[in-house]
């Protein structure tokens, strides 16, 4: 009976804890109360991700009216794995980044920034959680507003037209969106997901139809920065608060690519003839394209964060490359490469968030020297950045591995995309060596000569993070299992 | 009445492209707000004009006993939903532009990437 | 009959005296006089057509709204003339040529 | 008739956008755009969407521009001319979506007609279900804070986001100057004596009429969301004849926030009140001993949490934009 609620108490939790913490000014207090509210999502989404590895789909109608009259939540391995995918990073960022917090937002804006936060949170976990077309519009635009509230919140200038950007091409996305679900509903009457699935195939050859699939796929392809429409992604994350930062590479992207792929998986792929090998044929190159050219940028990039959010425009590559494979093992590689990804990047944000409350500047020239001066921090960034390479033994591995498997797999282009991969992990060896060259220069920069290490609780927070890339690499039972069940449960339809 | 019909559609079809043309094509940060807005509302009419019944009313249901035509009210409270959408954006977007005119001086997108590169 | 021919006459004038005023508001030269032509008009205008209409409604409590919104722009309207006057008023700027040309667009 | 009407109305809105986007006034352009709105405004209620009419005239024309003009009353009104920027990138984006849309035209079941899929599946069942569930006859207020309340949920935390949003965005940078008020602003138009007086006259009325659409949602148009705007509008124009110190003496900014808040937090309450009561979230029928009784007290108490986030956030963001001073 209890735990039939769990579904409405992680939507409903943060939600509901935000306007409590934006009623009390009162810097610390805001900040606890938002870490154990983000705290307890995390053990109520762990316990949704249990439930959700024994059932194929957890549905709960919200306000008892059944579904599609009411607005269904539906929770399946795939949104599980989101979930703890935002709730963990959320949590840790808060926990680990408290420091940082304090030096990037203004005492007075604290409790609105905090506020912010649960609604970020709440937002995205809503969008996860939802299994209506509207609905999901809806938490889409209360996460997008709150990450735009975030990331404008510190004091840094150049993130407000960096803020302005997103927030132009974030609600034309969504707003494509919007219209995409309107010409579905035009045509089949509903807005349930389940109901469109059966009843989209009455219509299928009608050209609307058509239409709501490229305004769908066009407009979250834009909120999810794949390759040419990223503009807006290297900017915001690099001028936001630094932990900011790291909430926000974990998983903002990830859920716009988890609505997508459900989008297309599950309402598309099983009733349009055809639209496998389109999605395909449309996504692959972007993914391929996105991985290099977005990796060679990262090559050349003088400024830490900057270079990072380019090697994030890089992993979406390949969680889209994953997909567009068009096969179980494609998609498992590419939704636990969310998982990997959003646990190695999130780790690397928040290292460089430490690094910066000792340093103003985060030019590669400016950390000349910071590893000799804060070796915990700069290792475990190293761990993390071991996955991101791909090294065996880590996380990054095991998407790597599956994702070389399932391209080996599917025919001629294969051998090319494991090329793509390859080579991409030597572009990210070398953008990464740079970091470890300037960060154990022997010349140290002026502020760097005077650094010292963090506190031994934020270090713990950053390593228990870092150690986890490791640990997801030896026993990589948990996300590959809601992986695969995820993959098999979206491929399903197409059989 | 078909005609009026295709009209609708035409005129959400011509109010997308105006609004997507000043969001992309204008420099002046407000003119890309009221691009944004006009972009919008053309979507608004494209789910209110689904909505339309022949002969239909507003459904407000004043005496159940006798038949009568109502239009769709789902459309009618999406949007209601997207207006309130709209505006939150809006305001989020106004409150951004006011900032960046006070730390760059102008809300000319040319001159603050002209300014950004002199940092 | 006798009522809908009245009703009728009233909605006329009252649409003829509205098209005047915008006719006015584009066609005069300075803001003073294009305000005076809308606003004048614009009240009468108003009468004119709410009183049509009431008439055609009859007795119910539609008239009553009409009267009620005929009220308030009875309130509004006039008001809003004067502050928007006044507004030109001050603002005005003694060295700059007298006033815009009629063109209709910037006022 | 009433089509010829509505043809008229849709060419001025084309019409108006155009000028919208061409005129390089920003002053002009934001009053075109509250023409717009209304002229949108219009054609909605033309199409039957009555709530939809009344929302969008209260918030796209009033508090929009309210809004609008707030904030151009800190920068300039003009916009730069515009030197070689590029042409062909827009153009084609917009080509490439006008093509898309087109081609959707195709297919389209016309206006109007009965038979089409829209209205088959889901929203004849509102219409016959929600007398007997809820003897609401406003079927769009029954599916707003009924059958589909967790959207208003998702709604009222979106209003919430962006009220959070403006006052922490304009909180610090530039000195708040909420004590003094700004020397301009704070006289409002207390010396032009017909303004006022008349203002102060209308005040009441609008604020009646905001709370009569609150607690009329249920048989007629109206709801949260109109009535919050409409009761905002009224707060605004008396901070706009007294002066911004006067209109934030009556609810500084902690009650602004408190109503912001406090909406939001009543919207849950009554969530989880149903999960308490043994039914789900948001499940109004066991709010009372009778669930139909259940029913309206639940999207009674929805109502009112959306109206006083709505009013909060909307004042709130108002007086965000009104204390600042001008950049120079």
């Amino acid at each position: 009976m209890w735990t039939a609620q769990l579904p409405a108490l992680v939507i409903a939790g943060p939600p509901a804890a935000a306007p409590v913490a934006a009623r009390r000014p009162g810097a610390s207090w805001s900040w606890a109360f938002a870490a154990l509210a983000s705290a307890a999502s995390f053990a109520i989404a762990m316990l949704l991700a249990l439930a959700a590895t024994e059932v194929t789909a957890i549905s709960y109608a919200v306000g008892s009216w059944p579904p599609p009259f009411g607005i269904e939540l539906r929770i399946t391995g795939f949104s599980a794995l989101l979930m703890l995918i935002i709730t963990g990073a959320s949590t840790i960022a808060l926990v680990g980044g408290k420091a940082s917090l304090d030096s990037d937002i203004a005492p007075a804006r604290r409790h609105y920034f905090y506020a912010a936060w649960l609604l970020a949170v709440g937002g995205l976990v809503g969008i996860v959680a939802s299994g209506d077309a509207f609905n999901i519009f809806v938490f889409m635009e209360v996460s997008s507003l709150a990450t735009y509230i975030l990331i404008a919140a510190g004091g840094n200038p150049r993130a407000l037209p960096a803020v302005f950007k997103y927030l132009v091409m974030g609600t034309i996305g969504a707003t494509f969106y919007l219209i995409g679900i309107g010409l579905i509903y035009l045509m089949t009457g509903t807005l349930n997901l389940v109901d469109m699935e059966t009843r989209i195939h009455d219509v299928t050859d009608l050209k609307p139809i058509y239409a709501a699939v490229g305004f769908v796929t066009l407009g979250l392809v834009l909120k999810a920065g794949v390759f040419p429409l990223h503009v807006w992604l290297p900017n915001a994350y690099a001028w936001s608060p630094h932990v900011v930062t790291a909430f926000i590479a974990a998983c903002s992207t990830k859920v716009s690519l988890y609505v997508l792929l459900r989008f297309d998986f599950m309402v598309f792929q099983g009733s349009l003839g055809g639209h496998d090998l389109q999605f395909a044929g449309f996504l692959m190159p972007l993914a391929v394209l996105g991985i290099l050219v977005a990796s060679a940028v990262a090559m050349t990039e003088g400024h830490l964060k900057r270079m990072l959010a380019y090697s994030s425009i890089a992993q979406i590559g390949y969680i889209v490359l994953g997909a567009s494979l068009m096969s179980v093992s494609g998609l498992t590689a590419g939704i636990v490469h969310m998982f990997n990804h959003a646990l190695a990047k999130g780790t690397m944000f928040l290292a460089i968030a430490f690094i910066a409350t000792r340093l103003t500047a985060l030019r590669l020239d400016d950390i000349a020297g910071i590893g000799r001066r804060m070796p915990w921090t700069l290792g475990a960034f190293l761990v993390a950045a071991m996955s991101l390479i791909g090294l065996p033994g880590t996380a990054g591995f095991i998407s790597k591995w599956y994702l070389v498997l399932a391209a080996l797999q599917s025919g001629a282009v294969g051998a090319l995309l494991v090329a793509v991969v390859l080579v991409s992990s030597l572009m990210a060896v070398y953008y990464i060596w740079r970091v470890v060259e300037a960060a154990w220069s022997s010349t140290p920069g002026a502020e760097a000569a005077g650094a010292r290490e963090v506190p031994l609780p934020m270090l713990a927070v950053l390593w228990t993070a870092a150690l986890a890339s490791i640990w997801f690499g030896l026993q990589p039972g948990l996300p590959l299992a809601l992986s695969r069940s995820a993959a098999t449960y979206l491929l399903g339809q197409l059989q | 009445m078909k005609y009026f019909g295709l009209y609708n559609y035409w005129v959400f079809t011509l109010l997308l492209m105006i609004g997507l043309y000043a969001v992309i094509a204008k420099a002046n940060l407000v003119k890309k707000l009221l691009g944004l807005s006009i972009f919008q509302s053309a979507v608004f009419l494209l789910y209110i004009s689904m909505a339309k019944v022949d002969g239909g009313t507003a459904p407000i249901i004043q005496h159940a006993d006798e038949p009568q035509v109502f239009s769709n009210p789902l459309p009618h409270v999406l949007i209601l939903t997207a207006i309130v959408v709209g505006i939150s954006t809006i305001a989020l977007g106004l409150a951004i532009v006011v900032r960046i005119r006070e730390e760059y001086g102008t809300i000319e997108e040319n001159e603050i990437q002209a300014r950004d590169r002199d940092r | 009959m006798i009522v809908d021919v009245i009703s009728f006459v009233l909605l006329a004038l009252g649409a003829f005296f509205v098209f005047m005023g915008g006719l006015g508001a584009l066609r005069l030269p300075d803001l003073y006089t294009r305000m005076h032509a809308a606003s004048l008009t614009d009240s009468l205008g108003t009468i004119l057509t709410l009183g049509g209409i009431m008439l055609q409604s009859g007795w119910s409590l539609a008239t009553v709204k009409l009267l009620t919104i005929l009220f308030f722009l009875m309130m509004t309207g006039p008001t809003a003339s004067y502050a928007l006057a006044n507004a030109a008023l001050l603002s005005r700027d003694d060295d700059a040529p007298a006033l815009p040309p009629a063109t209709g667009g910037r006022e | 008739m009433i089509t010829a009407f509505g043809f008229v109305l849709l060419t001025l809105l084309v019409v108006t956008a155009v000028a919208i986007v061409v005129t390089p006034n920003l002053f002009v352009a934001v009053m075109l755009m509250s023409i717009f709105s209304l002229l949108m405004a219009a054609t909605f209620f033309l199409l039957d969407a009555a709530d939809v009419a009344l929302t969008e005239a209260a918030i796209g024309a009033g508090m929009s521009t309210i809004l609008f003009l707030g904030a151009l009353a800190l920068m300039g009104e003009r916009e730069a001319k515009q030197a070689g920027r590029q042409r062909w990138l827009p153009l084609a984006v917009i080509a490439l979506t006008a093509f898309t849309v087109i081609y959707a035209t195709f297919d389209k079941p016309r206006l109007g007609d009965p038979a089409a899929p829209v209205h088959q599946h889901v929203a004849p069942w509102y219409l016959e279900q929600t007398p007997v569930l809820m003897e609401v006859s406003n079927v769009v207020t029954a599916v707003l804070a009924g059958f589909r309340a967790y959207d208003t949920l998702g709604e009222v935390l979106v209003i919430l986001t962006a009220g959070i949003g403006v006052m922490l965005i304009l909180a610090n940078g530039r000195p708040d100057l909420s004590r003094q008020g700004r020397a301009s602003a704070s006289v409002g138009l207390r010396h032009h004596l017909i303004p006022r007086v008349v203002g102060q006259l209308l005040i009441p009325f609008i604020v009646l009429f905001g709370l009569y659409l609150q607690f009329h949602g249920e048989f007629g148009p109206g709801g949260g969301f109109q009535a919050g705007a409409i009761i905002a509008v009224g707060i605004v124009l008396h901070a706009l004849l007294e002066g911004e110190a006067a209109g934030r003496a009556i609810l500084p900014t902690p009650v602004l926030v408190g109503l912001m808040t406090g909406g939001a937090l009543l919207f849950c309450a009554v969530g989880f009140a149903g999960m308490l009561l043994g039914g789900n979230f948001l499940d109004y029928a066991v709010l009372a001993a009778n669930p139909v009784a259940g029913q309206q007290l639940g999207i009674h108490l929805v109502e009112a949490g959306v109206g006083i986030t709505v009013t909060g956030t909307l004042v709130a963001a108002f007086h965000a934009f009104a204390d600042r001073e001008p950049a120079a």
